[in-house]
């Protein structure tokens, strides 16, 4: 190999190694259209491989950090800071029985757990790792991420129902309650950073952010960023789940692998949400030298991410579970009008600032316009948010309501046919 | 059918294989000793009352409902939104028109006191 | 290639499954189910004809957007008066629907 | 035989398929499940027509809150639901010809129509996000479908004022 051919190589191997499959595939006579399926079905077999390698680190990450938080020490046999502590707890999941409740509806309680986690890995399909090695560009990407999560709402959806089981029903109307009511906001969230870009592909998102999209757009950071948390389903937001209230929720009759299965998705899908955090608002890969050498931009991902991802732990480790009526409160008195007073004066002030400084002769996309527009949404940003803060402070001070009767709980069925439980 | 939506679909299929296979090894792996009081439903040691399926608010359904219309309403916005730069300003503001009169929505609900957790 | 043919019949057995479902179930739910596999066929073909005949402008997925909206709109009303329904008279049977008062 | 040809067949089989048992099945819950199924066929059928942005939203709107809904309303009036017999009513056998008939003539309408182009026509307009950028502008241009646009979020928000009056009960 050449010199040449080896700094390709250390800069951007994924491509290479592509290029050579692609070489190899053609020698052997393949078709173009052939070899084109192969290469593309190896990039998503990595994709899917690496997503679940990651699982295994998170865990053992989330575990030490759990642990040194509480001042505990955490798991530290197996391996070297108990890294590897992860590979035998798998073992015992592995080798667990499968006990399927009576009354099950057999089909849909099997297919829940493969649904909840396959939901979180499509996410890996659009996800941009760097300049030259991301596994789709396609240009609904935003709205794809949307679609994917619906499908895993589902999953929970239907792993409840199928259960038989009263608590796993209540876990599973509890998640429709939260989790469908989150999408909102994230929707609204995502909406921002598309309408500053003009484009939903992810990959496309990154490369728009020459700056990034926290700076221009923060508190729509913070509204996707708090949403996603509830759509994954960890504490503060982990009411679907609640083991002190409605033992595990959705996931109480499910035993062995497929119960580890839900996990495996939690786990994943709080880091996917991470990186996508980092992918939109943090500028994803980009970085000084990214462009020149892609393995960088990897690099920058990565940390980014990682960031993301601490604090994400930090949450759950910190914040108490919240009750359903604040969680819903939050979303629909909170959330969901800030984000539509956000995008409609994203709109206003975007279009604003490409016609009047274009106008004052500011040539579009050069450095002093970037800057000042950055500025502006800043400012609006901050306005808006003190705005709100002390909308919401002068609606909070009016008492809230008091319940005087003492409400039933959970009363058995049979007793009153219109009493509602929870 | 361009090779974007190619590499999708094919993810599509190993998305479903990656969870499923490890279900089934396990499976295959794992003892199977049933017994017909293993399979009862789980309620903590205590016998179930009655039907699993207790009656549930229909606050529920509320929301779900509203869900759907902001869901299908915002769907709506992104093409809007992707169009930007290129939209006349009679654009902007019917987009902007659009969203207010799902925030008048919104408020809608809130004064009927749908949105009270009760 | 896919001729547009194909489309047509697809859409059209869709639709002639969705109209059996809609006269043949007596629970208001699954006729509501149907209905939506009738909406889907209309979409297909607008679609289908879009591509096929008239790429050059896109209209056929401008109307589909609003079948979208129709389609939620009719499922939310319909739902609810199902379940204001069910609340009152404690039933789904749409034979058993036929007062038009209560 | 194409590939693309293949996907098409497969996918109409299995889309039309679980149609089928949308109309047929016992359990309300397996309609409601099999129709997911339905709709989500439908998707890549509109994948395959190029309309990547309808396959996006049809899965949103669809699976994502629809069929959702109809799960729910599923659970919440399952207590009229529990009957396992037949789910047709008196008339079915009228239905079935009637639908068959129906499915007839609309093959032999198509049969005798002239407008089938021999040849796809190349999307002029598919450079990345081209297409969505056209059917946004499309959308809120006053020679477009602005109107429509409007009357959607006015028709979306009566819906749901009407449902909520419909479906709330005040104690």
């Amino acid at each position: 190999m050449s010199w040449n051919g080896f700094l390709a190589f250390v800069k951007d191997p994924l491509t290479e190694f592509a290029k050579g499959i692609t070489y190899r595939l053609d020698v052997w006579g393949l078709s173009p259209e052939l070899v084109n399926v192969i290469v593309k079905l190896l990039g998503a077999f990595v994709a899917c491989m690496l997503s679940f390698a990651l699982v295994i680190l998170t865990i053992w990450v989330e575990r030490k950090l759990y642990a040194r938080v509480q001042d505990r020490l955490g798991p530290n046999r197996v391996g070297p800071w108990g890294i590897f502590q992860t590979v035998p707890d798998m073992i015992k999941i592995f080798t667990k029985e499968y006990i399927t409740p009576d009354g099950a509806d057999k089909v849909t309680y099997n297919l829940a757990p493969i649904l909840a986690v396959s939901a979180v890995m499509l996410i890996w399909a659009v996800v941009p790792f760097a300049p030259t090695f991301f596994g789709s560009d396609i240009n609904v990407g935003a709205l794809y991420i949307v679609a994917v999560g619906a499908i895993g709402t589902l999953g929970i959806i239907l792993a409840g129902w199928s259960s038989n089981n009263k608590y796993a029903l209540l876990g599973a109307f509890r998640a429709v309650a939260q989790m469908v009511s989150y999408e909102v906001p994230m929707v609204l969230a995502l909406l921002v950073p598309v309408l500053l870009s003009g484009t939903m592909g992810i990959n496309s998102l990154v490369k728009a952010q020459s700056v990034w999209f926290i700076l221009l757009a923060p508190l729509a950071a913070f509204i996707f960023f708090i949403s996603s948390q509830a759509e994954v389903g960890r504490a503060p937001f982990d009411l679907l789940e609640a083991e002190s209230e409605i033992v595990t929720g959705f996931q109480v009759e499910y035993s062995g692998l497929k119960f580890g299965m839900f996990f495996v998705g939690e786990f994943l899908h709080a880091f996917t949400i991470s990186a996508l955090f980092s992918a939109l608002f943090l500028g994803g890969w980009r970085g000084p030298w990214a462009e020149q050498v892609p393995i960088l931009g990897l690099a920058y991902f990565v940390i980014k991410t990682s960031i993301v991802y601490f604090f994400v732990i930090l949450l759950r480790i910190a914040a108490p579970r919240m009750r359903i009526d604040q969680m819903l409160n939050f979303n629909w008195k909170f959330l969901v009008p800030l984000g539509l007073l956000l995008v409609m004066v994203t709109a206003v002030v975007e279009k604003l600032v490409i016609h009047y400084y274009t106008l004052w002769g500011l040539e579009f996309g050069s450095t002093n316009y970037l800057i000042l527009r950055a500025v502006t949404h800043l400012v609006v940003n901050g306005l808006i948010c003190v705005g709100a803060l002390w909308l919401s402070q002068s609606f909070g001070k009016r008492e809230p309501p008091r319940f005087d009767a003492s409400r039933a709980v959970a009363v058995p069925p049979q007793s009153s046919e219109s009493t509602a439980t929870d | 059918m361009s090779s974007d939506w190619l590499y999708i679909g094919l993810f599509l299929l190993i998305v479903a294989i990656f969870p499923g296979a490890p279900i089934l090894i396990a499976g295959w792996l794992a003892p199977r000793k049933p017994n017909p009081l293993k399979s009862q439903t789980y309620e903590c040691g205590i016998e179930t009352v009655g039907d699993s399926w207790v009656q549930f608010k229909a606050q529920y359904y509320i929301f779900a409902l509203t869900f759907l219309i902001f869901d299908v309403e915002i769907v709506f916005l992104f093409p809007w939104a992707i169009a930007f730069n290129q939209l006349t300003l009679f654009g902007v503001l019917s987009g902007v028109l659009f969203i207010f009169v799902l925030f008048a929505e919104l408020l809608a609900a809130w004064r009927k006191g749908v949105l009270e957790w009760i | 290639m896919v001729p547009l043919s194909w489309y047509l019949i697809f859409s059209a057995a869709l639709f002639c499954i969705g109209l059996y479902g809609v006269l043949a179930r007596k629970n208001a739910i699954a006729i509501l189910l149907s209905i939506e596999l009738m909406l889907n066929a209309v979409n297909v073909n607008l679609v289908a004809f879009w591509r096929y005949r008239y790429s050059e402008a896109l209209n056929g997925q401008a109307f589909a957007v609003m079948v979208f909206a129709v389609a939620a709109a009719e499922v939310a009303v319909g739902l609810a008066l199902i379940i204001s329904i069910y609340r009152r008279r404690n039933t789904v049977v749409a034979d058993d629907i036929d007062m038009m008062k209560w | 035989m194409t590939i693309e040809k293949i996907i098409f067949l497969v996918i109409a089989a299995i889309s039309l398929g679980a149609a089928l048992m949308v109309v047929t099945s016992r359990k309300l819950i397996h309609s409601a499940l099999w129709l997911i199924l339905t709709l989500f066929g439908v998707a890549v059928v509109y994948g395959i027509l190029d309309a990547g942005f309808l396959a996006v939203a049809q899965v949103v709107i669809y699976i994502g809150a629809i069929a959702i809904l109809f799960i729910f309303a599923v659970m919440l009036t399952r207590r009229a639901n529990q009957d396992t017999g037949s789910q047709n009513n008196q008339y079915w056998w009228v239905a079935a010809p009637l639908s068959a008939l129906l499915f007839g003539g609309l093959v032999w309408m198509m049969g005798s129509w002239q407008g089938y182009s021999t040849e796809l026509p190349k999307l002029a307009l598919e450079a990345k996000s081209g297409m969505l950028k056209q059917l946004g502008q499309l959308l809120v241009s006053p020679d477009g479908y602005v109107l429509p646009f409007e009357l959607a979020s006015v028709l979306l928000v009566a819906a749901l004022i009407g449902a909520i009056w419909v479906a709330w009960d005040r104690k």
